[in-house]
């Protein structure tokens, strides 16, 4: 075999710590390397030239390019030795950046590893075989988990390049976050003017199947395939015959049902519509407080009901949905502010979220719209904001900035000034976090023409006095300690990952980080594609976003779906298992441990053996290493791959000779 | 406890592709130094990883061995860590019988986001094995495979 | 105000001392004023306890040891218990408290006083014997005035006692502040 | 003499709708049992059954895939048949069993010591708990129990676990074990394990007879020992390759052995090879509270998985 | 039925002249409720806050000498004091010593060594953990209905959260269940874990007039006529020197500042010499009178 071996520099990247020209030279002497060299940027026009070249001039069977991780440019250098003729799979990468330079600054040391990876890469490569990739049919219909603003835009734009597309929403209305702000930053132009036709495009759409109150209970099979399980969960009212009209919600005489839609800061009827807009505008009931459902009495909406919709014995109902691709547009939720004991653990009325002063702001919101303390029903005068409360905070597992608080505070602080003439702000702050086109102006506004006060410190404790609230914070600009007596306190209550954010990514086979939120292929490269293919990420279950940024990201993973879709057949990757008939025994342990299901039992010649559905195959290995005899093999790490790499480093001396 | 150039000792680590090899990648991104002794060959899942080829690397003179996939739940594939969880406990028992002192064999879990666990791992492992010292030479030929190699101008 | 070099005056070695003592890392501290804001003593303070952390990432050693902050924190963990990035601050102001009386820096004077008087009477009986401490402190200050009109209530109530209560391992005590001492010295 | 007629007459009722049934026959002397293929009436007569039944008839089975054939067995030989069928690696239907009861069977190394040599045996008898030998003009007198193989002593199922026709009284004994070889072993220290397996595989013939008498080792002339793909092994005669032969048999073994001890048995230069088996089948006990060969339906541990493993500590890696 | 909870007793230094009340109560109100004591035998100052200003190591074997003598006692749980900077320092110790070589430091400068340092407690820990408001309740013969009392913690009973370990660090609550128990209504009072000035009472009086008279404001404020406290420190500052106080801000403050086992004791009906009532500076027969007085009114 004649193999070609390129020691990438990556500029200094590697060559600051690695002789890379030494790690050519040695990984040349061994025995099927035909060609050994080192080059500045193997990944760049000039680097794949010359690599293109050389497999031409050295009549090369395979390339192995030592640089930096396969992640990142395993299919960049795959594309390369393609256009040179050779097969795609003839090409293996180790990787002496991620996995050498960067982590070790004796050089010594690292070049005898880059000496040993590009050895082992170079083993592989012995026993690689060429592999040719299959097509199989797409489902082109797309599943968005998610009705926020994010799941809505990716669902209107895949129903807008006619895709069919199932929304999937775990409460009763789509809208999300969004739909619960009165305005938004930095225009301070009205959230439900601007997600209100969205939403009702959703509702009318002819290519969107929209379920509310549902969620996603199983997925299987793989992209271009997906079967998903949606769980409808209980309305209790049959929303094919429901109208919205509202009548039943009138009458409830059970008036203290949770009301999640207004952030618990009011209470609601146990049959309710979350808010006038809504959508789908259907009546559901808390069966938690609905008398005919917890003690059989009552049930004056079902004799009030025009339409008869009325179904106190309803039951959960799962629909299998196919789809192609899915878009997890999940989102965020509230830190729970309780933990902050200093600013009294919530056991203060007039101590209230962010989100739950935009219900107060809010005209369609349980105030109508004026600003009162929940307390006492008061105007408040002097309003304190306080930021980072969950955000930035190691003491509660929160390092991270949530991003948008230091933009909504600003608007909430020029609402309140409008709303109230009289009153004052106080906005206790870190650092002011504003990044974005017209952002930073945005809270200079705020401040210049607004007169909120701005005061860089952090609140150490909130406690009453009277009808009052003292916030003692710092000012750590003038180097003292402040003190304000507030009448109402809002706390910038931070964001984190969706509650049951971490079960789903599981049965979307995606990873997610330790906060919980769902991880992208690549930071900066492929934000919204997930390492599965055929799942994508759109807006903040990703990690928190402003609406534009989750716009543009619903946005964007419908386009990802668009171009996934815009061919008929995919390839499926060849690195499949792949059945030996002669060695297998036809025990089926292959099948019982296969996770897809893509192992079946064929009959040859009278003996049951195994047999690889190759689209099904998603590449584990689990059966490979399930079968004694060897006789199933996972192509591209066969046994015989994997041995070779481990041959490579055991059965050779342990400190090569340099001289 | 990096070792010195020439000190290293032969730490082979098996890492699944999505969650492990990431977060070693994570790692390196993050300028995360660690020991330079392990050599990382990447698999598709820890469910692909026979546990032969950690006794394989054992008998033929590697000093450690550690095999890295994604968390429990969180695998690429659903369910191939789970399968490895059971044999690769297995075999870290099996160990007990084989001479091997079962230390120079350790599976953990580290995902893609997990840089800064990764570079503990290895730091702890290495650490580890080098407590321990190179394996012993079992058989005749590696013991005089090892005495050529002592012999080895350097 | 004068400018500080912050190249020339930046005293690195001081620095890691006080993180090595307290066992605390000071680049943590993203000076976001929890601790000043919730310090009692901030309006006593000469630097408030959130500058006593900058300060001391500047590595501004002659101006913490000889203010009178250190001096004027009772450890009351207000800040530590508040530190949104789970800084010791407390710790920290112990630990330069210890640096500044090795150096000879003792601002507040009369706490100080009372502290060592305070130490001196367990080292001579074991316990503390309040009225031999305030006995004491009034003498080596002159502040004779010192809770006077307290006295009276005090005697009156029986919670005064006139004699220490002496234990037997009293020397055991005062071989704890001896040895200590010696190993102070031997170190020095 | 009562349960081996019972036997023959079962046998016999059965051979029609048969093809073969595998039994045992004196061997070439009085101490030595041998595996017997009944096609005929005739060849049932030559069955015989005492503890010198040492072979586990179920090695034969899947060589004969295909047939329908009968076989007979003791309790340990039952559970590789169970096995065997669980692993669908054979059709039920294809195969009937005959069950006995077994009081245990004899160690022939043993034997060979007590006796100093097996050559020139002119009888053996069992008469109660004793076996009779006479060589070379001498006669003993063993005591069962002395030269009982290892395994018998702490057999759990004396009774075929499973059986088409089960003959004779089941025996109602039952050991418990408590792995004390393993235990004991374990205690040693990897070095004095090392230098032991090392002179033991410095023996090895490799010779295969271990891999030969195994009833699961189903792979035969695909064994990875001896392919090229997937190439695991050398042709190399060396320690570790030998050494690396058997952790491959022991692991590819793991929650399938049934601790029959053929391959123990079959060694010639007589290296411990259960002691490997048994390690892990106590592991596979302790860990998922399984026993290879007890139930046909069962899902073997290693092609399972718990979510939540309750045995498993993970050591806070 | 388990056997009663033993402790070796810690009673510090203050117990024996300016809290004697607090430790005879403390001492009372244990043995009713069947917590056994046993005391440190010789104990010594556990350097307050003085030690640990000059140097942790000193400091830890200060305390250390006790864990030492504690060690001597048999069948003992644990360490209980009333004192909670008594408690702090014990509790430090103890924790630092985790690390063997400043245990060794310790030990070296100690004639006994200490060998593993048993875990301390606050007296109200005890009483909350191992007696409980419930079977407090069944005890209570003279119920303290009536009495708006403010429950003060003072700072570092409960601080850092890390070393200390018991209750909610910013809002606790086990003297607010023991004082309901007793029937007594506990007001709202947000300054709980405030410091009042701790001992610079005689140094710096300035200091502890101002955060001391703070605490005496919002206790007022919030319809107080009495504060409860677990600290010998905060109670000396709150109560001797209200008058002080009072003096320097020109208010006429009369609160009685109780140590909360006084209260106890008083609701279990305990001989009133070993409460030492009669040793409080702010007279609280007014206040009780009152809340008696507001009881049979409402009656």
């Amino acid at each position: 075999m004649k193999i070609g071996v390129f020691i990438c520099h990556c500029g200094s990247n590697i060559a600051g710590t690695v002789d890379v020209a030494k790690v050519a030279e040695e990984v040349g002497k061994l025995p099927d390397v035909a060609y050994s060299t080192d080059t500045m940027y193997a990944c760049s026009e000039p680097g794949q030239e010359g690599i293109i070249q050389a497999i031409k001039d050295h009549n090369l069977d395979g390339v192995v390019v030592a640089s930096c991780t396969p992640r990142m440019h395993e299919p960049t250098f795959r594309r390369t030795v393609e256009r040179a003729g050779l097969n795609r799979y003839m090409f293996e990468m180790a990787n002496i950046r991620e996995h050498v330079s960067w982590i070790g600054k004796d050089k010594e040391s690292n070049t005898q590893k880059a000496v040993d990876l590009a050895s082992i890469a170079v083993a592989k490569l012995t026993q690689d075989r060429p592999l040719i990739a299959k097509k199989f049919g797409v489902n082109k219909r797309v599943m968005v988990i998610g009705g926020g603003v994010a799941g809505i835009q990716a669902a209107l734009d895949c129903a807008d390049g006619g895709l069919e597309v199932v929304l999937v929403e775990k409460t009763a209305t789509i809208g999300g976050k969004m739909a619960k702000l009165d305005k938004t930053f930095p225009t301070v132009d009205c959230s439900s003017c601007i997600l209100g036709p969205k939403m009702v495009d959703v509702a009318q759409h002819p290519n969107i199947t929209l379920y509310a109150n549902a969620e996603v209970d199983s997925v299987k099979g793989y992209v271009g395939n997906f079967e998903v399980a949606v769980k409808k969960k209980a309305t209790y009212v049959d929303w094919t015959a429901c109208t919205g009209c509202g009548l039943c919600t009138e009458k409830c005489p059970s008036k203290k049902a949770t009301d999640y839609f207004n952030e618990k800061i009011a209470t609601t009827t146990a049959i309710s519509i979350a808010f006038p807009q809504a959508i789908p505008k259907k009546a559901s009931i808390d069966p938690e407080y609905c008398i005919k459902i917890t003690k059989d009495k009552c049930g004056v909406c079902e004799k009030l009901c025009p339409t008869k919709a009325i179904r106190y014995d309803m039951q959960d109902e799962t629909v299998i949905e196919p789809v192609g691709a899915i878009i997890a547009a999940t989102g965020y939720d509230l830190f729970d502010y309780t933990r902050y004991g200093e600013y009294g653990g919530g056991r203060y009325p007039d101590v209230i979220t962010s989100l739950q002063y935009e219900r107060i702001l809010s005209a369609s919101g349980p105030m109508a719209g004026h600003i009162k303390r929940p307390s006492d029903g008061k105007e408040p005068k002097n309003v304190v904001f306080v930021q980072c409360v969950g955000s930035r905070d190691k003491s509660v597992d929160r390092p991270y900035c949530s991003g948008f608080c230091c933009m909504y505070t600003a608007k909430q602080a020029i609402q309140t000034k409008d709303h109230l003439p009289d009153s004052q702000t106080y906005v206790f702050y870190m650092d002011i976090r504003a990044p974005g086109k017209m952002y930073d102006e945005f809270t200079r506004r705020a401040m210049e023409e607004y007169g909120a006060r701005y005061i860089r410190g952090r609140v150490a404790m909130i406690y009453p006095k009277g009808d009052k609230y003292i916030v003692r914070g710092a000012d750590t600009l003038a180097g003292t300690q402040v003190e304000v007596e507030a009448d109402l306190v809002v706390l910038a209550v931070g964001a984190e990952a969706a509650k049951g954010a971490s079960n789903l990514a599981e049965k979307l086979r995606i990873s997610y980080d330790k906060y919980g939120f769902y991880m992208e292929s690549h930071v900066k490269l492929r934000p919204v594609e997930t390492n599965t293919a055929g799942v994508f990420l759109a807006g903040s279950c990703q990690g928190p976003k402003d609406i534009p940024s989750s716009v543009a990201q619903g946005s964007a993973a419908a386009s990802k779906v668009l171009g996934l879709f815009s061919k008929d057949e995919l390839e499926s990757d060849p690195q499949v298992a792949s059945v030996d008939i002669k060695r297998c025994v036809g025990c089926g342990k292959c099948i019982e441990t296969c996770p897809f299901g893509a192992i079946e039992e064929t009959d040859f010649r009278g003996e049951p053996k195994a047999n690889v559905i190759e689209t099904v195959c998603q590449g584990c290995g689990v059966c490979t290493s399930t079968c004694p005899q060897g006789a199933i093999q996972l192509q591209h790490f066969t046994d015989n791959q994997i041995l070779a790499e481990v041959n490579a480093l055991c059965q050779q001396p342990l400190v090569t000779s340099f001289e | 406890m990096s070792a010195a150039p020439g000190n290293e000792l032969r730490i082979i680590g098996f890492l699944c592709n999505w969650c492990s090899y990431g977060g070693a990648d994570t790692a390196g991104v993050g300028r995360m130094t660690q020991p330079t002794d392990l050599r990382i060959i990447r698999v598709p899942c820890s469910g692909r990883i026979d546990p032969l080829f950690v006794l394989k690397a054992l008998v033929n003179g590697a000093d450690g061995v550690l095999v890295s996939g994604c968390h429990p739940r969180d695998c690429h594939y659903a369910e191939g860590n789970f399968y490895a969880r059971r044999r690769l406990e297995v075999l870290k028992r099996f160990l007990q019988v084989l001479g091997i002192d079962e230390r120079r064999f350790e599976y953990t879990w580290v995902s893609a986001s997990e840089g800064q666990r990764w570079q503990e791992v290895v730091q702890k492992f290495t650490e580890r094995i080098h407590e321990l010292g190179p394996a012993p030479k079992i058989t005749p030929d590696q013991m005089a495979m090892a005495e050529t190699m002592a012999a080895q101008p350097r | 105000m004068h400018t500080i070099n912050l190249t020339e005056s930046f005293d690195g070695d001081f620095v890691r001392k006080i993180e090595c003592e307290s066992e605390q890392n000071v680049s943590l501290c993203y000076q976001c004023g929890n601790c000043t804001a919730g310090c009692p003593y901030t309006f006593a303070y000469d630097i408030p306890v959130s500058q006593v952390m900058r300060l001391l990432q500047a590595g501004q050693k002659r101006t913490l040891l000889s203010c009178k902050s250190l001096w004027l924190c009772a450890t009351c963990e207000s800040c530590t218990t508040r530190c949104p990035n789970n800084i010791d601050v407390a710790r920290i102001m112990d630990v330069l408290r210890h640096e500044a009386r090795r150096q000879g820096y003792g601002s507040e004077r009369s706490v100080k006083v009372f502290w060592d008087t305070f130490l001196d009477s367990v080292k001579r009986h074991g316990r503390v014997f309040e009225m031999g401490l305030a006995v004491e402190y009034i003498a080596r200050t002159g502040r004779f005035w010192t809770d006077l009109e307290l006295g009276p209530a005090m005697l009156s109530k029986g919670k005064l006692a006139f004699k220490p209560h002496s234990i037997q391992g009293q020397a055991e005590v005062e071989k704890i502040f001896e040895r200590f001492q010696q190993q102070k010295e031997q170190c020095a | 003499m009562e349960l081996l007629d019972q036997l023959k007459e079962k046998i016999k009722e059965r051979l029609p709708e048969l093809d073969v049934v595998i039994g045992w026959e004196q061997g070439f002397d009085p101490l030595h049992a041998t595996p017997l293929f009944m096609r005929t009436e005739e060849d049932v007569d030559r069955l015989v059954f005492s503890p010198l039944c040492v072979h586990n008839l179920a090695s034969h089975l899947t060589g004969l895939k295909g047939k329908k054939v009968g076989i007979v067995v003791k309790g340990c030989d039952s559970r590789s048949v169970v096995e065997l069928l669980q692993e669908k690696l054979l059709v039920r239907e294809d195969v009937t069993v005959f069950g006995l009861p077994c009081t245990g069977v004899v160690s022939l190394k043993k034997i060979k010591h007590a006796l100093g040599g097996l050559d020139k045996v002119a009888s053996a008898e069992f008469n109660g708990n004793e076996l009779k030998v006479s060589a070379a003009g001498a006669a003993r007198v063993l005591p069962l129990n002395e030269i009982a193989a290892d395994k018998c002593g702490r057999c759990q199922y004396h009774n075929a676990l499973l059986s088409d026709v089960f003959v004779g009284a089941p025996v109602e004994a039952a050991a418990e074990d408590n792995y004390a070889d393993v235990e004991a072993f374990q205690a040693k220290s990897p070095q004095e394990q090392a230098a032991y397996w090392r002179d033991a595989m410095q023996r090895c013939l490799r010779c295969y007879a271990c891999r030969n008498a195994c009833p699961m080792c189903v792979c035969r002339d695909h064994c990875v020992a001896q392919s090229r793909e997937p190439h695991w092994m050398t042709q190399q005669d060396t320690v570790q390759e030998k050494w690396f032969f058997q952790m491959i048999h022991a692991l590819h073994l793991a929650g399938r052995c049934t601790e029959c001890g053929e391959c123990e048995r079959a060694c010639p230069v007589g290296i411990p090879l259960l002691l490997l088996k048994r390690k892990i089948n106590k592991e596979i006990k302790e860990l998922f509270d399984y026993q290879a060969g007890t139930k046909i339906d069962a899902t073997p541990p290693l092609l399972s998985f718990k979510v939540e493993e309750e045995n498993i500590n993970e050591r806070g890696w | 039925m388990s056997s009663s909870p033993t402790y070796a007793y810690y009673p510090g230094c203050s117990g024996q002249g300016t809290s004697l009340e607090y430790e005879t109560s403390s001492r009372a109100v244990c043995e009713a409720l069947g917590v056994v004591l046993h005391d440190i035998p010789d104990w010594s100052c556990c350097g307050s806050t003085p030690a640990h200003t000059v140097d942790h190591v000193l400091s830890a074997a200060l305390s250390a000498r006790n864990l030492a003598q504690a060690e001597t006692l048999t069948g003992v749980e644990g360490i209980a004091t009333p004192c909670p900077s008594c408690l702090t320092n014990l509790k430090t110790a103890g924790r630092r010593m985790l690390d063997p070589q400043f245990k060794e430091r310790v030990n070296s400068l100690l004639d006994t060594p200490v060998k593993q340092p048993l875990p301390a407690k606050s007296v109200l820990q005890v009483l909350f953990e191992d007696v409980g408001p419930a079977a407090l309740k069944e005890r209570v013969v003279k119920p303290l209905a009536g009495l708006k009392v403010a429950p003060y913690y003072g700072c570092i009973l409960n601080r850092p959260p890390e070393v200390m370990e018991f209750d909610d660090c910013e809002n606790p609550i086990a003297m607010d269940r023991l004082l309901e128990a007793l029937g007594a209504e506990v007001v709202p009072f947000p300054l709980k874990v405030e410091c009042c000035g701790a001992s610079f009472g005689m140094p710096r009086k300035d200091m502890v007039m101002r955060l001391s008279g703070k605490l005496l404001d919002v206790a007022e404020d919030n319809g107080a006529m009495a504060m409860a406290t677990a600290c010998p420190l905060c109670q000396m500052n709150l109560d001797l020197r209200q008058s002080q106080i009072n003096a320097t801000s020109g208010k006429q403050h009369n609160m009685p500042v109780f140590y909360y086992t006084q209260l106890i004791g008083l609701a279990l009906g305990l001989d009133k010499r070993l409460l030492g009532l009669n040793k409080l500076c702010v007279n609280p027969k007014a206040a009780l009178q009152a809340a008696e007085q507001a009881t049979a009114g409402a009656a």
